[in-house]
């Protein structure tokens, strides 16, 4: 069975290390933040100018110079820390940040990540997506593996205008985790109940698969 | 003696001097800590042919969205552009230039045009649209693109507190790009909640020195939450 | 779980991992703000070969002193030298390489280091000894040469105060490179007069965030004075 | 009669105006903070991250963490603010202090200053020096106009090392206030008592000299 939402940010949680300061971009990244385990301490930022995001606010706490970089009203933990654009940004292209999850459109097994444009049809712009690229070592990809027609997304090449190039080294779908390598897919785990068969036909881009592939466990 | 006193009492006074086809850099994420009196007064004036460099646009009806409505905008220099049914229809019709700019690129811009930094290197958007058309470089085996600065004739922003010399200090996530559109315009323009004596605030917690402000003008804020987002007790 | 606690509690484990031949970014200006208990422990280790970016190389027998009188660095960045004949005399017989930044430049350098910044242009020391070798480019009819960045395998500086996470709070000029210089180093180590307990600091008044800080110490300061000057009541 | 220390550092004062942000050099330029008329606000910048500096402190207000750029011990006024080097240097390079004051060996009349460097001598460095000058329009450059020896340091060609380059348009020396223009010195003042003469005498730089000479006023 392909991995629910909910199943895609609890595997993304098991790469959180204790003492990480993580990037999560909206969507199934941020859901990553409820699966946090007890045991460790992560730290959120926000590159809106925040380190140290907590959950929504109560009702009662709600303040409007508090907000995430996805535009809603947050809290801080102890210990957070505000600061400017520069600033944020600095600590993200920089490589200050532990980890950085994101979603995409496409990805290619040379590391390309096409995820911010589609000509003619949706030009809301890169935000922070291509500092955020550009600025982590350590970044994970979460997409489903196929568009809704069938389609992959895990390209020889991606086919929409680039995020980044040659930065991406692990992608996460809701069939397989996969790491990139010498411009190639190689298959790490599948979900639950999900065949190598099935990875392979919806995998566009070369593909290696290890003599024994895991199911995840979420 | 004025002095270093930069308080001016009105809106108009406040923008005095902005002109059609000038170039504005503005403070804010998003409808967060954006100058929305600042923008108010120029949709009142009437200023047109504007190029504006702000990480977002507004959302219809609030914010830069103001200034769309009214078509004074000809150029945007933004990285992020979603919210606005009205931003989306110009651009497509080719009304409004748009010129899309990385959030972190964004930010450093308008740092290095306050700096005195004319350009710099960086891997934000290289193999991309964006890095199309700059200089490419390599450095310890990476590869940069060439950046310039961003200045503008007026800076527009918006702080919490200010003594009267224009020392500010910003709250929470309204801090934003604030600091850095101050730093980079020609006059900056900015509008607290507060202003208070000289000598009130501690020069260690001054976010940014006055020396940065030309004008200061005290105003109330309606600050819109774009998204609500709350949990359950 | 330790987490984000950064704190060490000797000085040995805090310089742990120093090498003979590495690179060092040091905060500080004169004898101010300087990581003075960090100098000692390298003094102790013995560490030699060093490549020290500092704004001055101390004085005769104080902060980077100590380390020229066991001919422990082998070059240093610096923008001003002139208060240590030790420094002079180990220049002049070679044994002491010298790269003179200006100040400015070095402040530059050391931030671009932290912020993923390869290189950028300034104006400063265009047609001077500094400029030569470098990239001379035009942008809008004035000259600027090209600067690339610096960091270090380990960075030492000194805050006032800091939370258990390594957020730190400065000191009226003891501030100066010392948040660069952090932000440059590979392993960023700060020596604090004190630590609080995590949710202590607003963090509006955080001057630099504990993501670039890798270990904390409490110590305790001489703080020699170099020039002290007073006036009369 | 050439003009002392302290008429230097007046007739430096008279160039402030009313709201000016300026950064005094070691030696003479401070020296012109005493001399700041009653009806006027200046606020001088210490690029060691100060802005506001006061006068030298009491005895019992001396503070280690409170210097300024010739690291001496000082005070600061109300409305100072204090950063870090990198913010001072950008308010610096980005042209944000209205008015530069410093000290030099040399200046010649295409603007160029060599005041850090005498090789095989004096290798100090050049502190924020280069940046100062880089960074400023407005700059003033006090020296005295001869070496005790006699020779000109107002010059065709430095031949010292250089701070800056075709960045100085004003110099003040001991017996003259000149500018520079089109590759030429300009005569502006003279010291009090001091004939055009014996500045002609002393300046081997080429020196336009106008009908009128002003006597200064100090």
């Amino acid at each position: 069975m392909a991995l629910t939402r909910e199943q895609l940010a609890q595997r993304v949680a098991q790469e959180f290390q204790d003492g990480y300061y993580v990037n999560l971009g909206i969507g199934i990244p941020t859901l990553a933040a409820n699966y946090i385990p007890d045991d460790m301490q992560v730290m959120l930022q926000s590159e809106n100018g925040l380190l140290g995001m907590g959950p929504f606010p109560l009702d009662e706490e709600i303040d409007a110079d508090l907000i995430n970089a996805g535009k809603q009203t947050v809290t801080m933990i102890e210990g957070a820390s505000l600061f400017c654009s520069a600033q944020s940004f600095a600590m993200i292209r920089g490589g200050h940040v532990d980890l950085t999850v994101l979603g995409a459109f496409e990805v290619d097994c040379q590391g390309n990540i096409a995820s911010y444009m589609i000509p003619g049809k949706l030009i809301k712009g890169m935000g922070g997506a291509m500092d955020l690229v550009a600025g982590a070592d350590n970044i994970i990809v979460t997409m489903t593996h196929a568009s809704k027609s069938g389609q992959s997304k895990l390209l020889s090449q991606c086919t929409l205008p680039l995020t980044g190039k040659n930065c991406i080294r692990r992608v996460l779908t809701d069939l397989a985790l996969m790491d990139i390598e010498g411009g190639k897919f190689i298959l790490r785990e599948r979900a639950p109940g999900v065949s190598v068969e099935e990875i392979i036909n919806l995998t566009s881009g070369e593909l290696t698969v290890p003599d024994h592939v895991p199911e995840m466990t979420v | 003696m004025s002095g270093f006193d930069k308080v001016v009492t009105s809106y108009e006074e406040a923008l005095e001097g902005l002109e059609d086809n000038m170039t504005i850099i503005a403070g804010g994420f998003g409808l967060c800590g954006i100058p929305e009196n600042l923008i108010k007064e120029i949709k009142r004036k009437g200023t047109t042919g504007l190029t504006i460099a702000s990480n977002n646009a507004g959302v219809d009806g609030k914010g830069l969205g103001l200034l769309l409505e009214e078509k004074q905008i000809k150029k945007m220099i933004a990285s992020y552009v979603g919210e606005n049914a009205l931003f989306e229809a110009q651009m497509m019709s080719g009304e409004l230039e748009v010129e899309l700019t990385p959030q972190g690129t964004l930010a450093e811009k308008m740092r290095a045009g306050g700096a005195g930094i004319p350009a710099f290197y960086t891997a934000t958007g290289y193999g991309t649209p964006v890095g199309e058309g700059k200089e490419v470089r390599e450095f310890n085996g990476r590869h940069y693109i060439l950046e310039e600065a961003l200045s503008g004739d007026f800076a527009i922003a918006k702080a919490w507190k200010a003594d009267r010399y224009g020392n500010l200090m910003f709250r929470k996530t309204a801090r934003n790009f604030n600091p850095m559109a101050i730093t980079a315009g020609k006059i900056a323009v900015v509008e607290v909640e507060e202003i208070v004596e000289v000598g009130q605030l501690d020069p260690d917690e001054i976010h940014l020195p006055g020396i940065y402000v030309n004008r200061l003008i005290q105003g109330t804020f309606e600050k819109t939450i774009e998204q609500r987002t709350v949990r359950k007790a």
